[in-house]
C-alpha cells in the first residue's frame, strides 16, 4: 500500500478512515478444526479436554436425538404426526456446539437442532407434543411440529422463514452487553441461510457493534437440493466473516470435540467483549431435507454413502470403545431405555385432546381485542369441521 | 383432451411458452434438477437446461430482484417463490421497484415478469405454509394478480399472464394442486386475465370466491340449493384488476353476496369487494354483503380445518344472508 | 402548558420515557448524533448516550430483526425507519416475526417494540418519500397500529403504545410535524390506545379520518356546514385495533359516512371500515359509505395535491353522500 | 490445512465440495489504484493512457457537472426546484467510472451520477426537465428531481429505496450474458449501501453466477450522517468481495484516471467472461446529503478542509495545465458557456406546464383498467387543488 500525504489511505479522519486502518491477525484462517485423530489419539492442538464422563454424556445424547429422529420418522410414514425434520448425520455439530455454550448463554434454534434442546434439559413429552400439536403442546399446536420453543432453557422460538432467528440472536446478545450481563447467543442456520437477508443484517450488525454472538452455521451440503456450491461463490462459508470484520473459523463437524472446541472458543471470546465468530462446520445431511423430501431426486447414493463412512455418531463411538468407554451393551441399554421412554411419549401425546377452539384466538395480542372475540363467538357458535380430531 | 391436474397443466403452459418463446426462463430455489418442491417446474431443466431453468440461491430478493433486471434487459422471467409465506424478503423488490418500474420511467422501463407461488392453506403447512398475501399486493398500484381454480384455467391464465404486458403474481393454491383435475386442452389457448367465471348461475345470493376456497362455496351453495336457496357462484380467477361487472351484474340481481377468502378477514380483498358493491350497487341490496374468510390470527396448524372458511362455514352465512 | 408541535411532543414522550424507564432504547439510521432526518430525536444522543441512541448501519431489516431481539431479552426498543417507504426491506421481520412471536411461541415470547415512522405525503416526496402502508399491516394478524394528528395526542399515544404489551407501529404523519401545534401537558400522561375521537359532533353525515387528512376533513366539514351539512368528524388514533363502537354509534345518529384517507384506495384501511359498518349498521344506511382516497397509482411527485383527499375533493363527497 | 484422507476438506464430491478447493489467487489485494502522482506524473503500473484531448474532454465533464450542481442548489434554495442531490467532490469517481464502461455497457444509477448520463449523452434540457417535474419531464413529474432515466443511452431508473438497483443490474447482465451479447453492468452505490439486503442479494448471484457486474461502491465517507465506520466493521469495503468470490479493487476515488483504470479492467474482465468485480472509490462527499441535509450537525470542518485540499477537479486540473492543456481562459470559456446553457435550460423549464391530470393514472399499467378510468373520470370532474402551477 503507497503512503504518500495524499493517498486516500492516509487521509485524515473522517470516521471511514478506519477503513484504512492496519490489518488485524488475519479473521479468517485455513485451518479446518479436527481434534479425533483417525488413530483414536486426540490433537492436543485443539482438544477442548473434556473429562470422559461428559464425553459419554454427549455421545449418549447423540445416540438419544438419533433414536428420536429415527422413530418420528416412522411416525410420519404412518400418518401419525404431519412432519418432521431432523439432524441425521448433524447430531456432532448440534450437540457439540450446543454443549459448548454455558447455561446462561441463548440458543437460537434453526429447526433441526430439538437435541440441543432436549441437552438443554426439555423434557422428551414436551417436545413430543409439539410434534403431535396437541393441547399439551406449549405452542397449542398453532405452528408446524418441530416449531418448538424452550424459553426455560434459554432458548429460542423455531420458525419457518430461513434467516430470521441470526439478526434477533444479534440483538438478543447486544441486549445484554448494554446491560452488562455475562451471557453469548449461539444461533443456529444451514449454509443455504448465508444467502438471505438476514444473515447478511445480522452479520453486519455484529460486526459494527461488537455482539458477543457465535454464528454457528451447519454447512451440511445441501439446502434442499440445492448444493453448497450454487450457494455461494465464495472459498469457504467462513470466509464470509472478513465482510463483516468478524472472526471465522472452520471445523470437522462430525467430530464432537473440534465442533466443542471451535465453539467453546467462540463463546469465551464473545464473553470477554472480543466480539462475534461465524463457524462453518463441515457435516452432512444424509437423511432427505424433512421427510417431504426425497433425496435420490438430486444427488448420487455415492456421495452420501461417502458420507455415511464419516457417521459421527460411529466415529465417537470407535473413539469410545477404543478407550473402554463405551460397549455393545451400553449401546443397547441406551437405545431400549430411550426407545421405551419415547413409546411412552408417544402414547401420552397421542392421547391428548387437540387444542381448545378458543386458543386459536388467544395471544394472538395480550389481550383479546373486540374484532377477535366476535370472529371466537362465530366459531365456537357455528359447526364443527369434519376431519380432525374434535 | 388429456386429463391433468393443476400441477401437470402449470407445467404443460410453462413447457409450451418456453418452447415458444426463448426469452422465457424459469428461476428460484429448487425448481431446477429437482423441479420444485410440488414438482411443477419437473421436466424443463431437462428439456431446457440449467440457462434457463435455474436453481438459486436461497435468496428471494435475489430471486425477484434479478429477474427484474432480466425482464429490464427483455427476457420473461418466471420466477418460483417457494411458498407465497416466503414473497416477503423480496416485498421491497415487488412493491418498491416491480409494480413502479413502468410509471416511474415514463413508459421507458417495462419490468414484466411473472412471479408464480404456492398460496393458501390445507396442507397441514402452519404459520408458514399456508398464508394467502393477496391484499398486500393489491393494494399497491402496479401489479395484476392472478389465482386459478381448475386445470383448465391454470394453464390459461398462466399462458395469458406471461404474454400479459404488466407484471402478474399467480397465485397457486395448492391445497388443489393434485386435487383438481379436469379436460385440459393440448397446445396454446389463453384464459384472458380480468375476467371471472360463473360457475354456477342463480338467483338469490352471490358467492364471489378463488382459489381452493371456490370448491367450498360450490359445495356450501348446493347444501343452500336443497334447502331451497339458490346462489350463483362467482370465481374471479384474476384478482386484480377485479372483474367488476360480472359481480355487480350478479348482486344487481340476488341483491345479496357473500365472500369467502382464506386470507385473515381485516383489510382482505373481501372488504374491498364489499366496499364496491356499496359504491355501485347499493340501492339493490336486500342484506349486508357479508364475508367468511380466514380469522384474524396467524394461520394455525393442528386447527387448520376450523380456520378455513370451509363449506360448513360457509353455508350458515349464506342461509343468513338470504334470510335476512 | 407549553405549546409544542409534533416533533417536539414526540421528542418530549421519548425523553421522559427513556428517563423513567432504562430499558427503552432507541434505534436507526441518524437518529443519533443529528436526531433525525426531522430531528424527532434531537437531543436524546446528548442526554442518554451512544448505547440508548443508536445510529445504525443502513439497514432496515438489521434495525428491526435486531430490536426484536432486544424485545426478547427485555428491553424495549422503540426503532425508527426514516420513512415509512424505507420499511419494506424489514417487512419479512415484522410480518412474520414481530407480529407472531406471542401467538407461534404459546405466550412464552413476546417481542415488544414500538416501530416509529414518519408516514403520509405533503412534502413532495414522491413516491419514495410519501406512502401510507398501514393497510399492509393491519392485514397481518399481531400487530397494533396508530397515527395520532396532534402534539398532545401524539405524545399521549406514544407513551401508551411503549407501555402496551403488544408491537405498535406508530405512524407519524410528516406532513404536519410542525404544522401542527397546541398545549401539551408536561410530564406523563398517556392517552389510551383503541380508542378514537370525536373532533366535531354532527348530525348529517360522519366522517372518519387519520392523520393528516384529518385537518381536511375538518376543513371540508366546515365548509359543508355552511350548506346546511352538518358533518361528525372522528379522528381514529388507533388505526388497528378500531374503535369500532365510535364508528357505528356516529352513523347510526347520521345514516351517511364519507372515510378519507391517503393510502391507495383498493384493500386499504377505509374498505375495512365500509364493510365493518355493513356488518353492524346496514339498516341504519341512508346512503353508501364512501370513500375519499389516494389514488390507485404510485405517489406523485408534481401532481401530489392532486392526489391527496384534500378538502377540495372531500367536500363534494359530503355533499354527494348527504343529497343521496 | 491438514490432508488426512478422512477431513472434511478432503471429503468426496457433494457439490458443496468446491469450497474446499484451492484457494484462486487473492480475490482482493491491498494495494489502492493511483494514477496521478503529487508531481503531476503518471504512475505507469495503472496509467489508462488516455489521449490528451479525451483526459481533457473528461475534465470539461466534470467541471460542468459541478457548475449544474451549484445552480441546482442554488435553484432549490430558491424555492424553484424541491429537491437535488448533488456529487460534489465525486466527480473524478463518477465521470472516471462511467467514461470507462463502453457505449453498449449499461449503467444502474444511484442518484448521484447525473454526471454519467450527461457525459453518455442526454440532453441537458432533459435533466433539467426532470429536476421541475414539468410536463416535459419523460418521467412526468412522477418522481422527486433526480430520479431521472435514460434508455436511450443505456442507463436505468432512478429510483429512492437503497439498493435495490444493484439486484437489477446483477440480473440485467446475467440477462446479456445469457444471450452471449457483448455487454456488461455498471452499477453504482454508495458504502452506506452495502449495508442493505441488495447488496447481499446481488453480489451473491453475481458471484455464483459469474455475471458480468462492475460495483461501483463509491466510498464518500458518509451515509447521510451516519460515518464509514459504522456502516461495516470489515477492513474495507473492498473486501467484501471474498464473501461473493468476486474480486475486489480499491482506487483513489478523486483520481480520474485511477478510476478510469480500475472500472475499466473491471469491464474487459466482465467482458471476457471472468466474472464480477467489487470497486471501492476512495473519495468524499464535500457537500450536505442533499438539500434538506446539513452536515455541520455532525461532522468537522477540518475533516472537510482535508477533503478539499484534495478536490478530484482541482487535483486534475493542475495536472492538465502542468501539462499545458488547460488554463484560466479555457476554464472561464467553460463555466460561461455551461452557465449560459443551464439558464436557457432553467428558462425553458420553469416555464413548461406542469404534466396533465392525466398523465397520473397512465403507465400505472399498460392500458387503463376500469378503476383507474372511472378515478381518473372523478378527479377530472372535480374541483383543482391550489397551491400548485394549474
Ligand atoms: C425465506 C425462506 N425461503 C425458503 C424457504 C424454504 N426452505 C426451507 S429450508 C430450505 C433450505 C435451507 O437450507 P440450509 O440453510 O442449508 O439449511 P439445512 O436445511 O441444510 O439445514 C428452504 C429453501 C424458507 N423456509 N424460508
Ligand atoms: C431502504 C432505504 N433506507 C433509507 C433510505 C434513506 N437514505 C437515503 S440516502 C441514505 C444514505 C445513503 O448513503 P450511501 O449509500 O453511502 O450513499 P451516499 O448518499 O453517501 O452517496 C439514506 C439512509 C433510503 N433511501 N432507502
Ligand atoms: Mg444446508
Ligand atoms: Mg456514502
Amino acid at each position: 500500500m503507497s503512503a504518500t500525504p495524499t493517498t486516500p489511505s492516509q487521509k485524515p479522519a473522517h470516521d471511514g478512515s478506519a477503513k484504512n486502518g492496519h490489518a488485524p491477525a488475519a479473521l479468517v484462517s485455513e485451518e479446518v478444526i479436527r481434534v479425533i485423530r483417525d488413530d483414536g489419539s486426540l490433537d492436543p492442538t485443539w482438544d477442548p479436554k473434556l473429562s470422559d464422563e461428559r464425553i459419554v454424556e454427549l455421545y449418549s445424547w447423540m445416540v438419544k436425538t438419533r433414536i428420536v429422529d429415527d422413530r418420528l420418522v416412522t411416525l410420519q410414514r404412518q400418518g401419525r404426526i404431519g412432519f418432521h425434520i431432523g439432524s441425521l448425520g448433524e447430531e456432532a455439530t448440534i450437540l457439540g456446539s450446543a454443549a459448548a455454550a454455558r447455561p446462561q448463554d441463548w440458543i437460537f434454534p434453526c429447526y433441526r437442532e430439538f437435541g440441543a434442546l432436549l441437552l438443554r434439559g426439555m423434557p422428551l413429552q414436551r417436545y413430543i407434543d409439539n410434534m403431535f400439536g396437541n393441547s399439551n403442546d406449549p405452542v397449542q399446536g398453532r405452528q408446524m411440529p418441530d416449531h418448538y420453543t424452550g424459553k426455560p432453557w434459554n432458548f429460542g422460538s423455531v420458525s419457518s422463514p430461513i434467516g430470521t432467528q441470526i439478526t434477533q440472536a444479534v440483538g438478543f446478545g447486544w441486549a445484554a452487553k448494554m446491560k452488562k450481563d455475562d451471557l453469548a447467543t449461539l444461533v443456529y442456520f444451514g449454509e443455504g441461510a448465508t444467502s438471505s437477508n438476514e444473515f447478511h443484517c445480522g452479520a453486519n450488525f455484529a460486526g459494527v457493534f461488537k455482539t458477543p454472538t457465535v454464528f454457528l452455521c451447519r454447512n451440511n451440503g445441501w439446502a434442499i437440493s440445492v448444493p453448497a456450491a450454487r450457494q455461494s461463490a465464495s472459498k469457504t462459508f467462513a470466509d464470509k466473516a472478513i465482510a463483516y470484520g468478524i472472526r471465522g473459523v472452520r471445523c470437522d463437524g462430525n467430530d464432537l470435540l473440534a465442533v466443542y472446541a471451535a465453539t467453546r472458543e467462540a463463546i469465551e471470546r464473545a464473553a470477554r467483549g472480543e466480539g462475534s465468530t461465524l463457524i462453518e462446520t463441515l457435516t452432512y445431511r444424509l437423511s432427505g431435507h424433512s421427510t417431504s423430501d426425497d433425496p435420490k431426486a438430486y444427488r448420487k447414493e455415492a456421495e452420501v454413502e461417502a458420507w455415511k463412512s464419516k457417521d459421527p455418531n460411529t466415529r465417537l463411538r470407535g473413539f469410545l470403545e477404543k478407550k473402554g468407554l463405551w460397549s455393545a451393551e451400553k449401546q443397547t441399554a441406551l437405545e431400549e431405555q430411550t426407545s421405551n421412554e419415547l413409546a411412552e411419549c408417544v402414547k401420552v401425546a397421542e392421547k391428548a385432546a387437540p387444542p381448545t377452539l378458543e386458543s386459536m384466538f388467544e395471544d394472538v395480542f395480550a389481550e383479546l381485542p373486540w374484532h377477535l372475540k366476535e370472529q371466537r363467538e362465530q366459531l365456537l357458535k357455528g359447526p364443527r369441521a369434519k376431519g380432525h380430531g374434535h | 383432451m388429456p386429463q391433468m391436474n393443476m400441477v401437470q397443466a402449470i407445467n404443460d403452459a410453462l413447457r409450451l411458452e418456453m418452447r415458444k418463446n426463448d426469452k422465457v426462463v424459469v428461476l428460484g430455489e429448487d425448481v431446477g434438477k429437482v423441479g420444485g418442491v410440488f414438482r411443477v417446474t419437473a421436466g424443463l431443466f431437462d428439456e431446457f437446461g440449467d440457462d434457463r431453468v435455474i436453481d438459486t440461491p436461497l435468496s428471494e430478493g435475489g430471486i425477484i430482484g434479478a429477474a427484474i433486471g432480466m425482464a429490464l434487459y427483455g427476457l420473461v422471467p418466471v420466477p418460483e417463490i417457494q411458498f407465497s409465506d416466503f414473497i416477503f424478503p423480496a416485498y421491497d423488490q415487488i412493491v418498491s421497484e416491480l409494480a413502479k418500474f413502468r410509471y416511474r420511467s415514463g413508459g421507458e422501463y417495462v419490468s414484466k415478469l411473472v412471479i408464480r407461488t404456492p398460496v393458501g392453506g390445507g396442507i397441514r403447512g402452519g404459520h408458514y405454509h399456508s398464508q394467502s398475501p393477496e391484499s398486500q399486493f393489491i393494494h399497491v398500484a402496479g401489479l395484476k394478480v392472478v389465482c386459478p381454480t381448475n386445470p383448465y384455467d391454470a394453464k390459461g391464465l398462466l399462458l395469458a399472464s406471461i404474454r400479459d404486458p404488466d407484471p402478474v403474481l399467480f397465485f397457486e393454491p395448492k391445497r388443489i394442486y393434485r386435487a383438481a383435475k379436469g379436460e385440459v386442452p393440448e397446445g396454446d389457448y389463453t384464459v384472458p386475465l380480468g375476467k371471472a367465471s360463473v360457475l354456477k348461475e342463480g338467483k338469490h345470493v352471490t358467492i364471489v370466491s378463488w382459489g381452493a376456497m371456490v370448491y367450498e362455496a360450490l359445495a356450501a351453495a348446493e347444501q343452500a340449493g336443497a334447502q331451497g336457496i339458490d346462489c350463483e357462484v362467482i370465481d374471479l380467477r384474476t384478482l386484480w384488476p377485479l372483474d367488476i361487472d360480472t359481480i355487480i351484474a350478479s348482486v344487481k340481481k340476488t341483491g345479496r353476496v357473500v365472500i369467502v377468502h382464506e386470507a385473515p378477514k381485516s383489510c382482505g380483498l373481501g372488504g374491498e369487494i364489499v366496499s364496491l358493491i356499496n359504491e355501485k350497487a347499493f340501492l339493490h341490496l336486500e342484506a349486508p354483503p357479508a364475508r367468511v374468510t380466514g380469522f384474524d390470527t396467524p394461520f394455525p396448524y393442528t386447527l387448520e380445518l376450523e380456520y378455513l372458511p370451509l363449506a360448513h362455514r360457509i353455508l350458515p352465512q349464506i342461509v343468513e344472508t338470504a334470510q335476512y
